[in-house]
C-alpha cells in the first residue's frame, strides 16, 4: 500500500477533565473518502481540529505523505494542502461570497486585490462542481444551504488535497446533500482525500470508502463500507444495537402510526409513562391548530408567506418540508407569536395566537445557539425559560426543577449550574426538548429536532415526539430530513416560495413527490378536508 | 500549632492564586518602582495611602465617596445585565442633582429630603429611558444615545444652576443653600456620612437579590445573554430594555440627589461630575466581570485607591499627577489579572 | 463662510485622526476607548520633541512614535491577555493625564501650560506656498487627515490586508481558520490607532495651537469614540460624523455671540448628532422588526 | 466637621497649608496663590503643604486633615470655602484661617480674609482697549459663563465705552469638556471674533489664553492677558494684562497672621495696589506689553486710576448686583 495522504498517530487531547481524543490512529489514502462517525461528544470535531492545526494535541502527531508536520495554526495546515469545512460555519457575514472564498489567498493585481479575478475564479469553480452561488452576494443575505456551498468553495479554491468536512449535510436539503456527495466523489476521483464527519449513516455507507468509529475519544471500529451495515456502525458507536434501525435508514414510508417503537419509548428515554391528559379544546373544535390564509412579509416587504392554510388535529403530527428559505421560518414565527402576520389568522383551540410569544405553544427552535438557548447561561436557567412566572424565583427551586428535568429526560450534564454551551450538541437539544415538552400545551412546534444529533439521541427524541402526540397534542414538525418526516408525521406539507405546494398523507409522501413539490411543481393532490378552501 | 499549619498553607496558596491578590501584588510592585523612580519614599507613601482612606477621620470621606460610586456602579450594572451600555451616568447624575435642588428650594423643604430624592431618581430614569425607544425602535444602540444625551443633560443642569436657580451675589454657578429640612440626616457625628449610605446599600442589596432571585432579574439576565432567546421565551424585550435603562438612570439620578442634599447642601455646577464617579463605576463593574456580588468589592477597591491617593498627596507630598499615574497602572494591571484566571488554559490539565 | 469652513476643518482634524484610529480598531474587533488619553499623550510628546529638536516635523514624528508605543499599553493587555479593553482604556486615559502633567513639571519645570515663542509649530499651507481660500490657514496635517480617511476607505475596500482586517472583525474564528493571525492584525490596528492619535495630538498641539496644556485633549477623544460608534466600519461615515459635530460646534460659537447661552452651545453638537442619527435611522427603517 | 483630636505629629515649627478648590493644573490664579503661600512660608521659616481638592467633599476632607495638622495658618482659596469657613473656624478657635479672594459670612475672629477688586483693573484694561480699538469692536474669550468671570467681562466693556461710547463687545465662552484647559477651542473662539472684525480680544480663559494670543497674532489684532504679565508669551500682540496680585496680598496676610495680626477683611483694589495693569507699573518699558508704545494711553489710564482711587469714578461690581 502506498503512503497515506495523511495520517494521525496516537492523538490525545484533553480539555480540563474531559479527554476528547485518546490515542487515536487514523490514516487516509489518496483519493479516499474516509468517514468518521460517533456519538455526540465522541471527539470527532476535536480530532479534525487537531488535524487542521486549530488545537495542539497533548500527545501524538500528524504525518502528511509520510512526513511529520508541525501544525501551529491553520496557516500551517493550509500550507500543507489541508482544507476544512467546519461544523459551525466560519464565514464573514459582511463580505461577499467571492471575498469569503479568496480571503487568505487573494488574487492580486499590481498590489491590489483583484476583485474581478476573484469573482471569475469563484464562478468557474462553482460551475465546475455544479454549485449554485452568486459570487457577488453578501454572505449575511444567503440561506444556510448556500453558505455551506461557500464553505466548500473555500476549500476547493485553496486546492485542498485533504478535505475535512465536519457534518457538511446537517443543514442541507436532500437534493443539496446529493449534489455535495456527487462532488465529493468527483474530488476523490481527482485524487483528493476526503475526511467526512457525519451522523447520517446512510451517507457514510453511500459516499464513503472506509469508516472509522469513535467512542469516548477512542477508535472503536474500522470498517470498509462495502459489506458493512448501519447496524454494525451503530454497535461500534454506542455499544449496542438500536431498538430499531436508525431513522435515517432507507425504509418504506411508514403509515400514520409511525414507528411502532416510537410509540412505546424505550426505558432509556425516561419519558414519563403516563402523559397528562390533553386540555379540552375550546368549543369542541376538531382542530387544535388552524392556519387561515396566512400572509407574512419580511423586513423588506417581500412576501415570505403568501396565503397558507392548514390545520392540525389533536394527536396528529403534521410535517413541514421545503428547501430552506421557503417560508417555513416565518410561518413558525407567526404560529408561536414571535412575528406578526400581514393578514390571515392562526387559531389555537379556536382562539387567535397572541402578539408576543404565545405560551400555549411549546416550541423547539431549529437555531439552537441563536434562539433555543442562551449558551452562556446555566443549564438550569436555560431550562427555566418560558416558565418564569410571578415575581420571586428561588434559586433552589430553579435548580431542583432543572435537576428533575435532567433526570426525567436523561440529559447528560456535569451540573445544572454549568453553562449549557458545555453540553454536547445532542444533550443541549434534549434539554430544549425537555423544557418544551414538559410544559402542558395543546400545540407543539418543532424545527429540525435531530439536527446534529447522534443516532442514539435521535431515537430518544423521536420517541419523545411520538409520546407528545399520543398525549393528544397537535404537533407541527419542520424537518429537512425526509426520513424523519416519514417516520413521525401523519401528513406532510411542502412549502415552496411561501406557499403550500403539497399536502400528502405520509403513505403517499415518496421522495419523488416531495422533491417535486419542494422545487415548485404544483398540481400535487391535496387530500380533501385537510386543507382549507 | 502543627495541625493548622498545612491548612494555613493551603489557604495561603488559595489566596495567593486569586486574581485580586495577583494584581494587587503586581500593582504594588510597579507602583513602588514608579515611586522610587521619582524620589517618593514608599515607606511614607503607603502608610499615607492607608491612613488617607481609613484613619484620622478619613473613613467618613471614603464612605462619602463610596456611596455615589456604588450607586453609579449599579446605575451602569442594571442595564449592562440586559446587554445595554449606560454611558450617560454624568447626565443622569447632574439632572438628578439639579432636580433635587429645585424641588428642595421650591418646596422650601416643606416635606423633607424624600420628595427631592424621588424627583431626582425620576429625572434620571426619564433621561435614561429616552434611550430605550431609540434602541428598540430605531436601532440606535444605547451606548451611543446615552453618551450623546449626557452632555446636553449636564449642560441643562449647568444652565439652571447658572441662571434660574442661581444664588445671587456669589461668584460661583451654584444654587442657594438648600432649606434645612431637605438636608440628609447624617449618621453619627459626621456630616458626610448620611442616610445615603444605608439607602444605597439597601438598594444595592435589593438589586442583587432581584438579579439572582426574581423573575425580572432572570429575564434581564436572559436578555443580556441572548436577546433572541429572551424574546423566544416570552420576555417583553422592549419593555424590559426600557425598564433596565430607567432603573439604571434612577440610580444615577438618585446619586445626584444624594450628593446635592448632602454637605455642602447645594448644587454646585460641575461638582457632581468632577470626581468622575461615572467612569470609576464603569471600570468597577467591568472589573467584576459579570459577577454582581463582586461589584461592591471592586467599587471599594477603586474608592479606597482614590481616597487613599489624596492622603498620599497630603501626607507624603506625592504630587496628584503621580496618584493618577499609580491609579491608571493599577487599573490596567487589575484588568489583566481579572481575566488571567478566567481564560481556559491552552496547556494540558 | 470660508472662515467658518476653515474653523470647522481645523477643529475637526485632530478628532478625525483619532476617530480613524478608533475605527480601524473597531473594524478589527477591538473597542478602543483609549483615544482621549492617546491624543493627550500625542500632544505632549509632539511639543516635547518639537521643543527638544527645534523642528515641528520631528515633533510630529516623535509624537507618532511615542503614541504608537503608548498604545502598547492597550494592545498587549487587550489583545494578548484579552483583558476588557474598556477597563484598560479607563486606566490608560488616567495614566496619560497624570503622566503628561508629571513629565511636564519634570521636563519643562512648570505646571499648567507650556508655550514659548521658540517652540516650533507646524507651518500653514499658505506659508508653504499653497494659498487657497479655506486651505491656506491650515497646517499640512489637516489635508493629511482627510487624505488618510480616503486612503483608509480605499484600503479597507480594496487592499488585501484591509479586507483581512474587516474579516477578522466580523468573525475572528473564521479568520483564524483560514490561517490569518488574528492577534497580529489586532495589535497592528491598535498600534496604528496609536500612531493616528499621535498625529492627531501633534496637529492639536502644533497645528491648531503651538503649546501644551494639561488635559488639552479636552474630550476630543470621546467625540472620536462617538464618531466610531456611529460609523461602524465606514470611514466616510466617520468623517461625516466628525464634520457634522465640528460644524455644530463652530455654529454654537457663532450663536454665542448672538446671545445663545454657553451651555446651549455646549449641548448643540451632541443634540444635532443625535438628531441626525434619528433622522437617518428613521429613514432607513422600512418596517418595524417585530 | 472633624473633631480636633491630637495630631500624631505635633508641629515643631511653623507651617502653612494651602487648600485649593480644584486641582491647580492650568489655573493661573491658583498657581499664583500657591506661589504667594510658598513665598510667605519661606520668609517666615515655615514648611509649606499644598492640598489640592477635586470637589466640595474633598475640600471638606482636606480642611479636616489640615485642621488636624495644626499648622500656623490654613489658607483656603476662593468662594468655595464660604460655607466651610462659616463654621469650621468657630469650632477651632485656636487655629488661624485665611480665606483668599472671598470672605465667609459671620466672620470669626480667627478668620482673616483677603479679597480683590479685580473689576477695577478690568475697567482700566477696557479704557486701554477703547482708546486703541480701530474697528470699535471688542471681544472677550472667557472659560465659562459664571458670575465670577463677569467681573472681568462687564467692567472691561464698561471701561471701553467710557472712552469710546460706540464700542461694542462680544463675550464668547470656551465651555466644552475642559473649559479651563482647551487652548485649541479658545483659539477657535478668538478666531470667530477676529473674523467678525473684532480687533481687541480680552482673554480670560486660563490655559486657553495662549490660544487667544495665537489667534490675534495671526489676525493682526491685539489681546489682553489676565492675572500675570502674559505679554512675553506673545511679544507684540498683548496690549496689557488685568493683574491681580494674589501672591503679594496673600503673602502679606500670611506674614501678618504669623506675626499675630489676624482677623478682618483686607480688600485690595487699585488704591491698595492689589490689582492693576502693567501700564501702571514702573517696569512697563521692560514688560513687553504693547501699551508701552502708546504714551497717551498710559497717561489716560493713570488718570482714570487716580479718578477711581479718588472716588470720582466708580466701577460697577457685577457681583454686587
Ligand atoms: N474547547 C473545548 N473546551 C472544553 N471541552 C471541549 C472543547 N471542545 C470540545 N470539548 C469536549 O470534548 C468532547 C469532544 O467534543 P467534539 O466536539 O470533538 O465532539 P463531536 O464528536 O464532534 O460531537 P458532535 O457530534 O456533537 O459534534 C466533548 O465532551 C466536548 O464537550
Ligand atoms: N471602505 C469600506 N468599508 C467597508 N466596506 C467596504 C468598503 N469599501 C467597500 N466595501 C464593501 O466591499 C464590497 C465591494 O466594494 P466595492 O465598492 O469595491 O465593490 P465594487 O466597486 O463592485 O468592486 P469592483 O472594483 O470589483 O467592481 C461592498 O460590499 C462594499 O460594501
Ligand atoms: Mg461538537
Ligand atoms: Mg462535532
Amino acid at each position: 500500500m502506498s503512503v497515506p495522504a495523511v495520517e494521525l498517530v496516537g492523538i490525545t487531547k484533553r480539555f480540563g477533565d474531559v479527554t476528547a481524543n485518546d490515542g487515536v490512529d487514523l490514516a487516509v489514502e489518496r483519493g479516499e473518502v474516509h468517514a468518521v462517525v460517533g456519538e455526540n461528544g465522541a471527539g470527532k470535531s476535536t480530532l479534525m481540529s487537531i488535524l487542521y492545526g486549530l488545537h495542539p494535541p497533548d500527545a501524538g502527531h500528524v504525518l502528511r505523505a509520510g512526513t511529520r508536520l508541525r501544525l501551529r495554526s491553520p496557516a500551517d495546515a493550509i500550507a500543507h494542502g489541508l482544507g476544512m469545512v467546519h461544523q459551525r460555519f466560519r464565514l464573514f457575514p459582511g463580505l461577499s461570497v467571492a471575498e469569503n472564498v479568496v480571503l487568505g489567498a487573494e488574487p492580486m493585481r499590481r498590489g491590489v486585490l483583484d476583485r474581478a479575478a476573484a469573482r471569475r475564479s469563484v464562478a468557474d469553480l462553482a460551475e465546475r462542481y455544479g454549485l449554485d452561488v452568486d459570487p457577488g452576494a453578501r454572505i449575511g443575505d444567503l440561506p444556510v444551504g448556500t453558505r455551506q456551498r461557500v464553505e466548500i468553495l473555500k476549500a476547493l479554491y485553496r486546492r485542498a488535497e485533504v478535505l475535512i468536512l465536519d457534518e457538511p449535510t446537517a443543514v442541507l436539503t436532500p437534493g443539496e446533500a446529493a449534489g455535495l456527495f456527487r462532488m465529493v466523489r468527483e474530488l476523490a476521483a481527482e485524487g483528493v482525500s476526503v475526511l467526512l464527519v457525519t451522523h447520517k449513516l446512510d451517507e457514510v455507507l453511500a459516499a464513503g470508502d472506509r469508516v472509522t468509529v469513535l467512542r469516548g475519544g477512542r477508535v472503536t471500529g474500522r470498517f470498509p463500507t462495502a459489506g458493512t451495515s448501519a447496524d454494525d456502525l451503530v454497535r461500534a458507536m454506542i455499544g449496542r444495537s438500536l431498538a430499531t434501525a436508525p431513522t435515517t435508514a432507507k425504509k418504506p414510508p411508514a403509515t400514520t402510526g409511525a414507528l411502532p417503537t416510537a410509540k412505546k419509548p424505550p426505558a432509556t428515554t425516561g419519558v414519563p409513562p403516563t402523559a397528562k391528559k390533553p386540555p379540552a379544546i375550546a368549543g369542541g373544535a376538531p382542530y387544535r391548530l388552524e392556519v387561515r390564509d396566512l400572509r407574512v412579509r419580511d423586513r423588506d416587504g417581500v412576501a415570505a408567506v403568501g396565503g397558507v392554510s392548514f390545520s392540525v388535529r389533536p394527536g396528529e403530527i403534521v410535517g413541514i418540508a421545503g428547501v430552506a428559505g421557503s417560508g417555513q421560518r416565518e410561518l413558525v414565527d407567526v404560529m408561536t407569536g414571535l412575528r406578526r402576520a400581514h393578514s390571515g389568522t392562526v387559531l389555537l383551540d379556536g382562539r387567535p395566537v397572541g402578539g408576543a410569544r404565545d405560551r400555549r405553544v411549546a416550541y423547539v427552535p431549529g437555531d439552537r445557539a441563536g434562539r433555543a438557548t442562551a449558551p452562556d447561561m446555566s443549564l438550569a436557567d436555560n431550562l427555566l425559560m418560558g416558565d418564569q412566572r410571578g415575581f420571586l424565583l428561588g434559586p433552589g427551586r430553579v435548580r431542583g426543577r432543572a435537576a428533575a428535568l435532567v433526570e426525567r429526560f436523561s440529559i447528560r450534564a456535569a451540573s445544572v449550574r454549568a453553562p449549557i454551551a458545555q453540553l454536547s450538541g445532542g444533550n443541549a437539544q434534549k434539554a430544549v426538548l425537555a423544557r418544551e415538552l414538559s410544559r402542558d400545551t395543546p400545540v407543539l412546534v418543532v424545527e429540525e429536532p435531530t439536527q446534529g444529533v447522534d443516532v442514539g439521541a435521535q431515537e430518544q427524541i423521536h420517541a419523545l415526539l411520538a409520546a407528545a402526540r399520543d398525549a393528544g397534542r397537535a404537533v407541527l414538525l419542520q424537518s429537512s430530513e425526509l426520513s424523519e418526516l416519514r417516520a413521525l408525521a401523519d401528513r406532510v406539507l411542502v412549502m415552496f416560495e411561501g406557499r403550500l405546494t403539497a399536502d400528502l398523507p405520509v403513505a403517499e409522501a415518496t421522495d419523488e413527490r416531495l422533491g417535486a413539490a419542494m422545487t415548485g411543481a404544483t398540481g400535487v393532490r391535496r387530500p380533501a378536508g385537510e386543507s382549507t378552501e | 500549632m502543627s495541625s493548622p499549619e498545612p491548612r494555613a498553607r493551603a489557604v495561603a496558596r488559595l489566596i495567593a492564586g486569586t486574581p485580586a491578590v495577583v494584581s494587587l501584588v503586581g500593582a504594588l510592585l510597579l507602583t513602588t518602582l514608579v515611586m522610587l523612580a521619582v524620589g517618593v519614599d514608599p515607606g511614607l507613601a503607603y502608610p499615607a495611602l492607608l491612613r488617607g482612606a481609613f484613619m484620622d477621620g478619613n473613613l467618613e470621606y471614603t464612605l462619602a465617596a463610596y456611596v455615589p460610586t456604588l450607586g453609579m456602579a449599579v446605575a451602569f450594572a442594571i442595564p449592562f445585565r440586559a446587554g445595554e451600555f449606560n454611558l450617560g451616568g454624568d447626565g443622569q447624575l447632574a439632572l438628578g442633582g439639579i432636580t433635587a435642588a429645585a424641588l428642595a428650594l421650591s418646596t422650601g423643604g416643606a416635606g423633607s429630603f424624600v420628595l427631592p430624592l424621588i424627583g431626582a431618581a425620576l429625572a434620571g430614569a426619564l433621561l435614561a429611558a429616552l434611550s430605550a425607544p431609540l434602541h428598540t425602535r430605531l436601532g440606535i444602540p444605547a451606548i451611543v444615545s446615552t453618551l450623546l444625551l449626557s452632555v446636553p443633560a449636564v449642560s441643562l443642569a449647568s444652565y439652571l444652576a447658572r441662571f434660574p436657580l442661581a444664588e445671587q451675589g456669589t461668584g460661583l454657578a451654584q444654587t442657594p443653600l438648600l432649606p434645612l429640612a431637605a438636608h440628609l440626616p447624617s449618621l453619627g457625628a459626621s456630616t458626610y456620612v448620611t442616610i445615603g449610605l444605608p439607602l444605597v446599600a439597601v438598594l444595592t442589596v435589593l438589586w442583587l437579590l432581584a438579579d439572582a432571585r426574581t423573575v425580572p432579574g432572570y429575564e434581564i439576565r436572559a436578555l443580556g445573554a441572548n436577546r433572541e432567546f429572551a424574546r423566544y421565551g416570552g420576555v417583553r424585550v422592549s419593555r424590559l430594555t426600557a425598564l433596565t435603562l430607567a432603573a439604571g438612570g434612577a440610580f444615577g439620578g438618585l446619586v445626584g440627589g444624594l450628593i446635592v442634599l448632602g454637605a455642602p447642601y447645594r448644587f454646585v455646577d460641575g461638582a457632581l461630575t468632577a470626581p468622575g464617579y461615572t467612569f470609576t463605576a464603569i471600570a468597577a463593574v467591568l472589573l467584576a466581570a459579570g459577577r454582581p456580588l463582586a461589584v461592591p468589592v471592586t467599587v471599594a477597591l477603586l474608592t479606597i485607591l482614590q481616597a487613599g491617593g489624596q492622603g498620599m498627596e497630603r501626607e507624603a507630598g506625592v504630587p496628584s499627577q503621580l496618584t493618577q499615574i499609580v491609579q491608571g497602572l493599577i487599573i490596567v494591571i487589575v484588568a489583566v489579572a481579572a481575566v488571567a484566571k478566567a481564560r481556559p488554559s491552552r496547556r494540558p490539565a | 463662510m470660508t472662515t467658518f469652513l476653515a474653523a470647522v476643518l481645523t477643529a475637526t482634524a485632530p478628532v478625525v485622526l483619532a476617530a480613524l484610529g478608533g475605527l480601524l480598531c473597531s473594524v478589527s474587533g477591538v473597542f478602543n476607548m483609549a483615544l482621549e488619553g492617546q491624543l493627550l499623550w500625542g500632544a505632549f510628546t509632539a511639543v516635547l520633541f518639537s521643543h527638544l529638536t527645534g523642528s515641528a516635523w520631528l515633533g510630529v514624528a516623535g509624537a507618532v512614535l511615542c503614541t504608537t508605543l503608548y498604545a502598547l499599553l492597550l494592545s498587549v493587555p487587550a489583545v494578548t491577555f484579552r483583558a476588557d479593553p474598556v477597563v484598560v482604556a479607563v486606566g490608560t486615559n488616567l495614566l496619560a493625564l497624570g503622566l503628561t502633567a508629571f513629565l511636564m513639571r519634570q521636563i519643562f519645570g512648570s505646571g499648567g501650560t507650556f508655550s514659548s515663542p521658540e517652540l516650533a509649530g507646524l507651518p500653514t499651507l499658505a506659508a508653504l506656498g499653497l494659498d487657497a481660500p479655506v486651505a491656506g490657514s491650515q497646517s499640512p496635517l489637516v489635508p493629511v487627515a482627510f487624505l488618510l480617511v480616503a486612503a483608509a476607505a480605499w484600503w479597507l475596500g480594496h487592499a488585501r490586508s484591509g479586507l483581512r482586517l474587516r474579516g477578522i472583525g466580523q468573525h475572528a474564528e473564521a479568520a483564524e481558520s483560514i490561517g490569518l493571525r488574528v492577534p497580529l492584525y489586532r495589535h497592528a490596528a491598535v498600534l496604528g490607532a496609536g500612531a493616528l492619535c499621535g498625529l492627531g495630538g501633534a496637529q492639536l498641539a502644533l497645528g491648531n495651537v503651538t503649546l501644551f496644556s494639561e488635559g488639552m485633549s479636552a474630550g476630543r477623544g470621546w467625540v472620536a469614540v462617538v464618531a466610531v460608534m456611529l460609523a461602524g466600519s465606514r470611514p466616510w461615515l466617520g468623517l461625516a460624523a466628525c464634520l457634522l459635530f465640528g460644524a455644530a460646534e463652530a455654529l454654537g460659537f457663532r450663536l454665542q455671540g448672538l446671545g445663545l447661552p454657553q451651555q446651549a452651545a455646549d449641548a448643540a453638537p451632541y443634540l444635532i448628532t443625535l438628531l441626525a442619527l434619528v433622522v437617518v435611522a428613521a429613514a432607513r427603517r422600512k418596517e418595524a422588526p417585530v | 466637621g472633624g473633631t480636633g483630636q491630637p495630631a500624631a505629629t505635633a508641629p515643631t515649627g511653623k507651617n502653612v497649608i494651602l487648600i485649593t478648590p480644584n486641582p491647580v493644573g492650568t489655573n493661573s490664579f491658583l498657581q499664583l496663590s500657591v506661589k504667594g503661600a510658598e513665598a510667605a512660608a519661606k520668609e517666615i521659616g515655615a514648611s509649606f503643604k499644598l492640598y489640592e481638592s477635586k470637589d466640595p467633599t474633598s475640600i471638606a476632607q482636606n480642611l479636616d486633615a489640615a485642621v488636624r495638622a495644626k499648622p500656623t495658618v490654613i489658607v483656603g482659596v476662593s468662594f468655595s470655602f464660604d460655607d466651610l469657613f462659616t463654621t469650621v473656624p468657630k469650632q477651632h478657635p485656636d487655629q488661624q484661617f485665611l480665606q483668599v479672594d472671598s470672605c465667609a459670612e459671620e466672620q470669626a475672629a480667627n478668620l482673616t480674609c483677603v479679597s480683590f477688586k479685580e473689576h477695577e483693573a478690568a475697567y482700566l484694561a477696557g479704557v486701554e482697549a477703547g482708546l486703541l480699538t480701530e474697528s470699535g469692536k471688542l471681544g472677550v474669550v472667557a472659560a465659562i459663563d459664571s458670575p465670577f468671570v463677569h467681573r472681568w467681562i462687564d467692567p472691561f466693556l464698561d471701561g471701553a465705552k467710557s472712552v469710546k461710547p460706540e464700542a461694542t463687545g462680544t463675550p464668547l465662552y470656551v465651555g466644552g469638556n475642559n473649559p479651563f484647559s482647551d487652548p485649541a477651542r479658545a483659539k477657535s473662539q478668538a478666531q470667530t471674533l477676529t473674523g467678525q472684525g473684532v480687533d481687541i480680544v480680552a482673554a480670560a480663559a486660563s490655559a486657553g489664553n495662549q490660544g487667544v494670543f495665537e489667534a490675534v497674532a495671526a489676525a493682526k489684532a491685539k489681546a489682553f492677558g489676565v492675572d500675570v504679565n502674559q505679554c512675553a508669551q506673545s511679544p507684540g500682540n498683548v496690549i496689557d494684562n488685568v493683574l491681580k496680585h494674589v501672591d503679594v496680598a496673600e503673602s502679606a496676610a500670611i506674614k501678618d497672621i504669623a506675626a499675630g495680626k489676624a482677623g478682618g477683611v483686607k480688600v485690595y483694589g487699585l488704591k491698595e495696589g492689589g490689582v492693576g495693569v502693567n501700564a501702571l507699573g514702573d517696569d512697563l518699558a521692560s514688560s513687553g506689553c504693547a501699551v508701552a508704545a502708546s504714551a497717551d494711553v498710559v497717561a489716560k489710564v493713570k488718570q482714570v486710576r487716580d479718578d477711581i482711587v479718588a472716588g470720582r469714578v466708580t466701577v460697577a461690581d457685577p457681583l454686587a448686583g
